[in-house]
């Protein structure tokens, strides 16, 4: 189970802001600043931070739906950068993507059946119509759907079915890996369940490995087998599940957790607070040395100086913090 | 403690070209004077149209508020004028909506958003009514309140622009704030800024307050009684504690147990509600989570649960079933 | 009636002067606003309804002599230019040297029409001699051109086209201002050594593109006349509208519609096809009822119908096409069609010039009257400017042509229908010697009687026997003006009679 | 800001001239010249190619096409537009009288506009689905179905039978005698403001509708605003950024574009210049009229997302 | 983007079941009246042109000097014009020309425009830029000048005229489009269908027009009212169609306008048939762009 999936390193994506023909940019946005990361084979590694820190665009990278601006992203030690363009439309096939928003990711004006067999065709994996046919009966199954879902379009289903859906195509090409883009948060409450349920289903029966980015820590603490905190396009902490809940180095981290509100008004009588102040600095002129500094409750002078680098702490247990 | 607002067997509808939408149908709730009451459900349910309905903001003409009473300090809200509408909304009852980012008017400045409503219901003039509105600013914690005044609401971070909405629906001294989902759109670590804010400020100041929210961990934060609704009803009254620590409906057990939670050890498989939240269009004849419910008996397809105690008349629930599913947990 | 001093007399013009170059110009948007600052050597006589009676201007006489070939012009001593010089032969000599004798590189627009002079001299300051290559007789209606303005010699020594930008005449009104896109203002020219000249005591000449617009100057009394012409129908609204004040005056206009057919081009190199299509036209009935809807009239053949060598209605109408019996005309047409082997339904295109009146009505007439024979005609309609150049390259199978003249004249008029290597402008592409010789006779004829037997000997060979091209109507001038408007005579030529010198305004 | 404005501003020179080479070939290829138009469209039969030779070598029509283009181009550079082609004057001269006609009667065909659309146009979207608004839209809708010149024809013999009013034959700048100036520019700035209203109409009744549903708008009323300034203070601004877009682009229609109107109102405006100058083949003015129309275009998009920043601080900020 | 979301859900939904499409009419009959009444001033106009020989009680050419400019009567029910042509065989026959120029120029002028924004949206970066400013040189081009030497160069007649029309139209929809275009290219399912390895062409074909179809079918009704109404125009000015065919525009030129005080029917039908027309198109799109854009429903 130790053998490397992917590997993500030092990635840099820089969005220029403004500027055009002649002006030249005039900021740049640093989404995500010099990020490293492994995945291994069959594992779920979770991808956590607070909006715009830069998970979906880490998750686009590797993608390839967004050029970085540097860094490598080896899959099973390729790179995918710098791989020709008819390698890499072959490659797809083995990364797939669920998208956030359930309906926008599929094309409305595209049969179930038809989105679902799009990819068995020009990948030429079923080449065969009627073959094909009986393939998208039998992935609609896989994720629970009925048969009569190919006829339908996007708009006649529910957002937890049409979710369903997007896992559908994603599982089409029998990919490795799957990255999931928040794939719940969308959802209802009383759904989300019903669709982690599936995922982790869908992994165990066919050995799959996630991606799993989401904002939702208590989701994400079911789900990941690994987690790596972002904020403000830099990792802070990544570690074990359990190691990072029970014992988070980093003090984004704790403030993260415990902002968490839990569903038990007596334990949350009982439970300290930490509320951090400020807000979210933006990416455009990011705040110097540790990018945490202005809001961390034990920031110390050279916190606002130094960049604190990514170190293993425990082991398998790396922060970004002097002061851990 | 005496009821502040008393909503009594609203019911609001929509005509769309689906059929007619029962958004709100037959709800009661109230709140008293200084507590938090959360109004807790999917999306969907009906918790907004509630909220709207107080504020008799309910989009016209699609959108009508068919029956039922709203008992402000005594008098039915329903009844009153245009007019004297308008002297409710702002002044006794403020509102915030969920969406900060769309709320504020981008082309009118800060200053300008805050003293209108000081302008018309304390009739005060621009000098007083700015240097209200820099006090409002410093009190929901907005830094440099003085040349906030002049900018413009994307000049604002989002949680600078929830803080916003909070001073302006204290301006008037409302005695009543009517939140409809005030964090959802923000981060989590913003959302304990902003939620912290509001108990601190109804607790200093007394006001009342309804929270909207599908959070069920926020409700337990701050909420001193809690309603869930499902499908344009209330299905379960009762203070915070009753409700997490006994729940009575079907659905909130659900809910209760389809969450992963941090305080719990994790499990190896979350349970979720199976089936699909309903069409409110094509409301099933008797309750409305039967289909999707595993203490479903025969008559909970024909007819309509009534809200009812268990024993204690501060926990009611809309359920036949509730005393098996009682049982059921207790055992 | 005693003429009046005073007054000014206003007047649109449909288009602007494009230079105030009259050398060079070839529009009446030029001689209507810019005639009047000038003189010519000779002129029509004002008050000739038929516009081609010489008369002197600048010549007070001339004679002719050595057998035709030299002309001798007496010019007027005391006229004097505006800028104060005296007008004398030199300048009349350096004017006609312009145009006859440009130097190289320059242009000259008029040169062809003078190619039977040799040179002119100028002996004295009041003679001025022509001398020809051999006799014309249409030498003195050449000089009769109301573009042949007399300028300064002095000033066209230093600048050939100083005139182009410039006015500086001899004429009864002296320039005031050009407004572009608006106006042209004289006012009288208090030394015109014409005594007692002019009545007026100025002019504007207003620029109205759109001829409602005109119509409603002159229905609104703002302006006084159109010197162009109106449509009939514009004259019965304003003779309804205004009454007597409206007087109006008409007269056979001595411009026409032709139809080129393009010899080059099967089936038309048969003359039976060619005559079918003059047959099929019933020009007796359109003259009666186009005439009520366009500024056409009179059935007419090279000559304009009321001038000395038109040919009488009598023997026109036994010209094919011309014939009153429309049936029968009409039988012969189809059998020459038949017999030419042109079937039924047969499809063709015509040209049109992209210019309402009269062009269209006239084209959807003559479409309309091929349709009764058999033929599918179908009408493609051409950009003005781009016209001539197409028609020109013989890109077409039949088109409308056009002629006018300032002056009815065989040899004026006749030129035209030349063979096409001695006249490019004969867009029909034919060569007929035959028809070049009778042209030749009859210009060389002085014989009154004589000549007119040989011209009518060219029109039956031009418009029945070969049928090179077709005539359509005769246009008609049509000038309601204002009634007080007075000494002012219409003529066939809408570029004559506007020196304005003999008109004067009612009370 | 400053950096915004001019960014646009040099993004209007690719336009330009992507422009003048656009008319200075399409006239190069439309068949015909100034000298052809000007020497046989008079029917003459003594034209000799000669006579063409000279003309066009004075105008410089013999030299090569790039010869000819970067000569006007650097004319144009020092905006010196040259000499008409078909009169021989400066251009400057045969434009000046006639651009402040268009001028004016596209200000006030603009104010008309306005005048009528913004009114109309929030009544109808308050007044959504009633008969007051379905009467707006019908009014407003028949404006855009009434071809100008139709109309222009109707108002005439109205005023001419019923008024006995006529149009006048020159025009009369307002510097001169401005109430006769208004009196002559006030009917075809009506016939042309109402078709041109017809858009901004239904522009700021849908705008408005848009800005209605708007969740600020709720928030105004949420305050116990009363409804005359919500739709004022709060929905009139937000709703009027689209508005001005169509005004803008309208306006600079107007300029160049009102060729029936003006030949049915006889006014010599820019618009019968245009059609003149190019079937007289005047290429130097025709060339000079498309970039001077192009220019009012551009300038006045440039100058309505100038406006746009201004009312609306998001983009101000850019 | 929202926009097209729930849009296109409208569009997209061939329903099999039987008269669907007459309970839509039903349905939009009901709830925009206004789109209603301009949809049937269409389908009059359709169903005239198309059957115009079996309506008109003359034959359009057919002239009759005998009966110039007579005023209506039970023989011409809009009486003649100056040829003695009947009017109201002209109006009929005029449709049918209206609907060819309309339909032709718009359907040209905004399919290629769609083209063109759709491509641009996709390949982004210089290609947009240059395509950008390709545009903005025609969009800043005078109307009539682009006209005119369209006509100048190919000459008169009904293609020409549709070309003249359609040019000017295909900057105008290829800006709609671009912009609801570069939305659709930021939707997630472009990215999913990225991301699975399409092909740019089947992405562009398959997965973005199709998703512009509201602002094509915006811009189509639109230009047709348009194209209506600029043919009418280019023929009054000489520039569009030519006698003797029968077209609106042309009716309404140089004879009309000399008679008007004495013959007036001749320029009163056909304008009113070029208003009827016109305003027929502008109801029925205008309660089109409404019903497809949600953010504009009443409900
Ligand atoms: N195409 C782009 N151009 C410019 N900036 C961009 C672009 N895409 C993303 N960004 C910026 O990059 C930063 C990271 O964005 P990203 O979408 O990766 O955040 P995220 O962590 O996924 O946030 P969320 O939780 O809101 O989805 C943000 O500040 C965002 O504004
Ligand atoms: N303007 C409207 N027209 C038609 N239906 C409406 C309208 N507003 C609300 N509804 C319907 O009323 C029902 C209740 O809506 P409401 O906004 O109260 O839900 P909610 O509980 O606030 O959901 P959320 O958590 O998504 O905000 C929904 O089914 C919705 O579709
Ligand atoms: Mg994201
Ligand atoms: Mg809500």
């Amino acid at each position: 189970m130790s053998d490397v999936l992917l590997e993500v390193r030092n990635l840099v994506k820089h969005f220029p802001v403004g500027g055009g023909m002649f002006g030249g940019p005039v900021a740049t946005v640093r989404a995500v600043d010099d990020v490293s990361f492994t995945v291994r084979r069959g594992e779920t590694v979770g991808l956590v931070g607070e909006s715009g820190c830069g998970k979906t665009t880490t998750g686009r990278c590797i993608l390839q739906l967004e050029r970085p601006t540097s860094g490598q992203i080896l899959f099973e030690g390729t790179d995918l950068i710098t791989l020709p363009a008819e390698e890499l439309r072959v490659l797809r096939r083995r990364i797939q993507v669920i998208f956030q928003d359930p309906f926008s990711s599929l094309n409305p004006r595209m049969t179930i059946g038809q989105i679902l067999a799009e990819p068995l065709k020009v990948h030429r994996i079923i080449p065969e119509k009627t073959a094909r046919a009986e393939k998208v009966q039998e992935l609609l199954a896989q994720v629970g759907l009925l048969s009569q879902h190919a006829d339908r379009y996007p708009h006649q289903l529910s957002g937890g079915q049409r979710q369903r859906v997007g896992i559908a195509r994603a599982l089409a090409t029998e990919p490795s890996l799957i990255i999931c883009d928040e794939p719940v948060s969308a959802l209802d409450v009383s759904i989300q369940a019903q669709i982690i349920n599936l995922l982790e289903e869908l992994q165990s029966r066919l050995g799959l490995t996630y991606l799993f980015i989401a904002h939702d820590l208590s989701v994400v603490r079911h789900i990941s087998d690994r987690v790596v905190v972002m904020y403000l396009g830099k990792i802070a902490e990544v570690a074990d599940r359990t190691a990072l809940y029970e014992s988070p180095v980093h003090p984004y981290t704790r403030a993260l957790l415990s902002a968490v509100p839990i569903p038990d008004p007596k334990l949350e009588a009982s439970r300290e607070h930490t509320v951090l102040r400020g807000e979210v600095p933006s990416p455009l002129n990011p705040p110097s040395g540790c990018v945490f500094h202005p809001r961390c409750p034990i920031a110390e002078p050279r916190c606002s100086a130094e960049i604190p680098l990514l170190r293993e702490i425990h082991p398998e247990h790396r922060g970004a913090c002097h002061l851990a | 403690m005496a009821s502040l607002l008393e909503v009594r067997n609203l019911q609001t509808s929509f005509s769309t070209a689906s059929g007619v939408v029962r958004a709100v149908d037959g709800v009661s709730w109230d709140v008293r004077e200084g507590e938090t009451v959360a109004l807790v459900g999917e999306s969907g349910c009906g918790k907004s149209v509630s909220a709207l309905s107080v504020m008799r903001l309910v989009a016209e003409p699609a959108g009508r508020i068919e029956g039922g009473q709203i008992l402000f300090k005594g008098r039915d809200l329903l009844l009153l004028s245009d007019e004297e509408m308008r002297h409710v909304r702002g002044r006794e009852i403020a509102m915030i909506f969920q969406e900060p980012m769309t709320s504020l008017n981008p082309v009118l400045t800060i200053g300008r958003q805050l003293t209108e409503g000081l302008e018309i219901h304390m009739k005060m003039a621009r000098e007083p009514a700015q240097a209200r509105a820099i006090e409002l600013l410093g009190m929901v914690g907005i830094p440099d309140p003085a040349r906030r005044l002049g900018q413009y609401p994307h000049h604002f971070s989002g949680g600078m622009r929830q803080r916003m909405m909070i001073a302006m629906a204290l301006a008037c001294n409302p005695s009543l704030i009517l939140a409809d989902e005030p964090t959802t759109a923000l981060d989590v670590t913003i959302q304990a800024q902003i939620l912290e804010l509001l108990k601190d400020l109804s607790r200093r100041l007394g006001v009342a307050m309804l929270i909207i929210t599908h959070n069920l961990g926020v409700v337990a934060r701050y909420a001193d009684r809690v309603n869930v609704m499902y499908a344009g009803r209330i299905i379960e009254q009762a203070s915070a504690g009753d409700l997490y620590g006994d729940p009575q409906h079907p659905y909130t057990l659900g809910l209760l147990r389809s969450v992963p939670r941090l305080d719990e050890p994790r499990r190896a498989h979350l349970a979720p509600i199976e089936g699909q939240p309903p069409d409110l269009t094509r409301l099933p004849p008797g309750c409305a989570f039967a289909p999707r419910c595993a203490f479903r008996v025969e008559r909970c397809a024909e007819a309509v649960p009534p809200l009812r105690s268990l024993g204690s008349a501060e926990h009611l629930t809309a359920c036949w079933e509730a005393e098996r599913l009682v049982n059921r947990a207790a055992a | 009636q005693a003429q009046r001093n005073g007054g000014e007399l206003v007047f649109p013009v449909p288009s602007e002067p494009p230079s105030y170059d009259g050398h060079r110009e070839e529009t009446f948007g030029l001689i209507h606003p810019i005639a009047p600052f000038y003189n010519t050597l000779l002129r029509v006589d004002p008050n000739d309804k038929g516009g081609t009676k010489p008369y002197p201007s600048i010549a007070e006489s001339w004679k002719e002599s050595d057998g035709g070939r030299t002309y001798t012009f007496k010019i007027r001593s005391g006229v004097k230019f505006h800028d104060g010089s005296d007008l004398t032969a030199r300048d009349v000599k350096a004017s006609y040297d312009k145009i006859i004798f440009p130097a190289p590189g320059v242009g000259s627009t008029r040169k062809g029409q003078y190619a039977v002079v040799e040179k002119i001299e100028a002996p004295d300051r009041s003679t001025v001699v022509f001398r020809l290559k051999q006799p014309s007789g249409s030498f003195i209606a050449s000089l009769l051109s109301p573009y042949n303005f007399i300028y300064k010699a002095d000033i066209l020594a230093k600048d050939p086209n100083w005139y182009e930008k410039n006015i500086m005449g001899s004429g009864p009104f002296t320039f005031v201002e050009h407004v572009k896109g608006s106006h042209v203002v004289g006012k009288k020219n208090a030394n015109y050594w014409d005594k007692g000249k002019p009545y007026l005591d100025g002019f504007r000449a207003i620029f109205i593109r759109s001829s409602a617009a005109q119509v409603a100057a002159v229905r609104g009394e703002r302006a006084h006349i159109q010197f162009r012409g109106f449509t009939p129908a514009d004259r019965d609204n304003l003779k309804s509208a205004l009454g007597n004040k409206i007087t109006v005056q008409e007269s056979a206009w001595d411009c026409i519609l032709l139809v080129a057919i393009n010899h080059e081009q099967k089936p038309f190199d048969d003359k039976r096809v060619r005559r079918a299509l003059t047959l099929a036209l019933d020009r007796h009935q359109a003259s009666e009822s186009l005439s009520k809807i366009a500024i056409v009239k009179s059935v007419a053949g090279v000559q304009v119908p009321g001038t000395p060598f038109a040919t009488p209605p009598g023997e026109l109408n036994k010209l094919a096409g011309y014939w009153t019996d429309i049936n029968k005309s009409r039988a012969e047409a189809r059998r020459l069609l038949k017999e030419a082997g042109v079937p039924e339904g047969f499809q063709f295109t015509f040209k049109n010039r992209g210019i309402p009146m009269p062009y269209e009505p006239l084209g959807v007439w003559m479409i309309d009257q091929w349709r009764q024979v058999g033929l599918n005609v179908k009408q493609e309609v051409i950009e003005p400017a781009a016209y001539f150049g197409v028609i020109r390259k013989g890109d077409y199978q039949a088109a409308m042509d056009f002629q006018c003249g300032y002056i009815v004249e065989p040899d004026l008029d006749m030129y035209k229908f030349l063979s096409a290597d001695r006249n490019p402008a004969n867009y029909g592409r034919y060569k007929d010697p035959v028809l070049d010789a009778l042209y030749d006779k009859q210009s060389g004829e002085t014989n009154v009687e004589k000549r007119k037997q040989i011209i009518r000997q060219f029109e039956k060979r031009l418009l029945d026997e070969e049928a090179h091209y077709l005539m359509t109507l005769q246009w008609h001038r049509i000038i309601p003006h204002s009634s007080k408007v007075k000494g002012w005579t219409v003529t066939p030529s809408h570029y004559l009679n506007n020196t304005l010198d003999t008109v004067w305004l009612e009370q | 800001m400053l950096h915004y404005i001019i960014k646009r501003l040099l993004l209007m020179i690719p336009t330009l001239f992507g422009v003048a080479v656009l008319i200075f070939l399409l006239l190069r290829v439309v068949p015909g010249d100034v000298v052809e138009a000007r020497y046989m469209s008079q029917g003459s039969q003594f034209t000799s190619q000669d006579l063409m030779n000279i003309e066009r070598k004075k105008l410089g029509l013999d030299q090569p096409l790039w010869k000819q283009f970067t000569s006007w181009m650097g004319g144009v550079l020092r905006l010196d537009f040259g000499l008409s082609m078909w009169t021989g004057s400066p251009i400057t001269e045969e434009i000046k009288l006639r651009f402040a006609l268009s001028l004016q009667l596209a200000v006030m065909a603009t104010v008309v506009a306005t005048l009528l659309a913004i009114p109309l146009g929030i009544l109808a979207a308050v007044k959504q689905d009633t008969w007051i608004d379905y009467a707006v839209r019908v009014f407003s809708i028949a404006g855009l179905a009434m071809p100008s010149f139709w109309l222009g024809i109707l108002m005439i013999l109205v005023m001419l039978i019923v008024f006995k009013w006529l149009p006048p034959m020159v025009f009369t700048p307002f510097w001169v005698d401005p109430w006769e100036n208004l009196a002559q520019l006030i009917w075809p700035a009506l016939a042309v403001g109402y078709r041109y209203s017809a858009v901004a109409t239904r522009m700021m009744r849908s705008a408005m509708l848009e800005v209605l549903r708007e969740d600020y708008i709720r928030t105004a009323r949420a305050k116990g605003l009363w409804l005359k300034l919500i739709l004022t203070r709060h929905a009139m601004k937000n709703a009027m950024l689209p508005v001005l877009t169509v005004i803008g682009l309208e306006f600079a229609f107007l300029m160049g574009g009102l060729v029936v109107t003006e030949q049915v109102f006889n006014l010599n405006g820019l618009g019968m210049l245009f059609v003149e100058a190019i079937s007289q083949r005047d290429y130097t003015l025709t060339q000079a009229l498309v970039l001077i129309v192009a220019a009012v275009f551009i300038f006045v998009n440039f100058a309505t997302d100038i406006a746009y920043a201004w009312l609306d601080p998001r983009i101000r900020y850019r | 983007m929202a926009v097209t979301k729930e849009t296109l859900d409208r569009l997209a939904t061939p329903k099999p079941e039987r008269a669907r499409w007459l309970q839509a009419t039903l349905d939009f009959t009901r709830q925009r009246p206004l789109g209603a009444i301009g949809a049937a001033i269409i389908l009059v106009m359709a169903v005239v042109g198309l059957s115009a020989e079996w309506l008109a009680p003359y034959d359009a050419l057919q002239t009759d000097y005998g009966a110039m400019l007579a005023a209506p009567s039970g023989a011409h029910w809009l009486g003649t014009d100056a040829y003695g042509r009947d009017v109201f065989s002209r109006v009929i026959f005029g449709s049918r020309t209206a609907l060819i120029v309309g339909l032709g120029a718009s359907i040209i002028g905004a399919t290629l425009g769609a083209l063109i924004g759709v491509a641009s949206a996709f390949f982004g970066g210089r290609i947009d830029l240059v395509v950008q400013r390709i545009m903005d040189v025609l969009i800043s081009f005078p109307l009539i000048i682009l006209a005119l030497a369209v006509v100048a160069i190919l000459g008169t007649g009904v293609q020409n005229v549709i070309l003249a029309i359609a040019i000017p139209m295909i900057p105008r929809c290829a800006r709609v489009v671009r912009s609801s275009a570069l939305a659709v290219r930021e939707m997630p399912y472009v990215d999913a269908a990225r991301a699975a390895g399409f092909t740019d062409a089947r992405i562009v074909l398959r997965h973005m027009l199709p998703n512009v179809t509201a602002p094509y079918l915006i811009m189509l009704t639109a230009f047709l009212g348009q194209a209506i109404l600029l043919e009418a125009s280019l023929s009054f000015l000489g520039l569009g169609v030519q006698e003797p065919v029968a077209a609106w525009g042309l009716m309404l030129r140089g004879a009309a306008v000399e008679f008007a005080e004495t013959a007036p029917w001749m320029a009163i039908f056909p304008g009113l048939a070029i208003s009827l027309a016109v305003f027929g198109f502008n109801l029925f799109g205008d309660s089109l762009r409404d019903a497809l854009d949600p953010r504009l429903r009443t409900q």
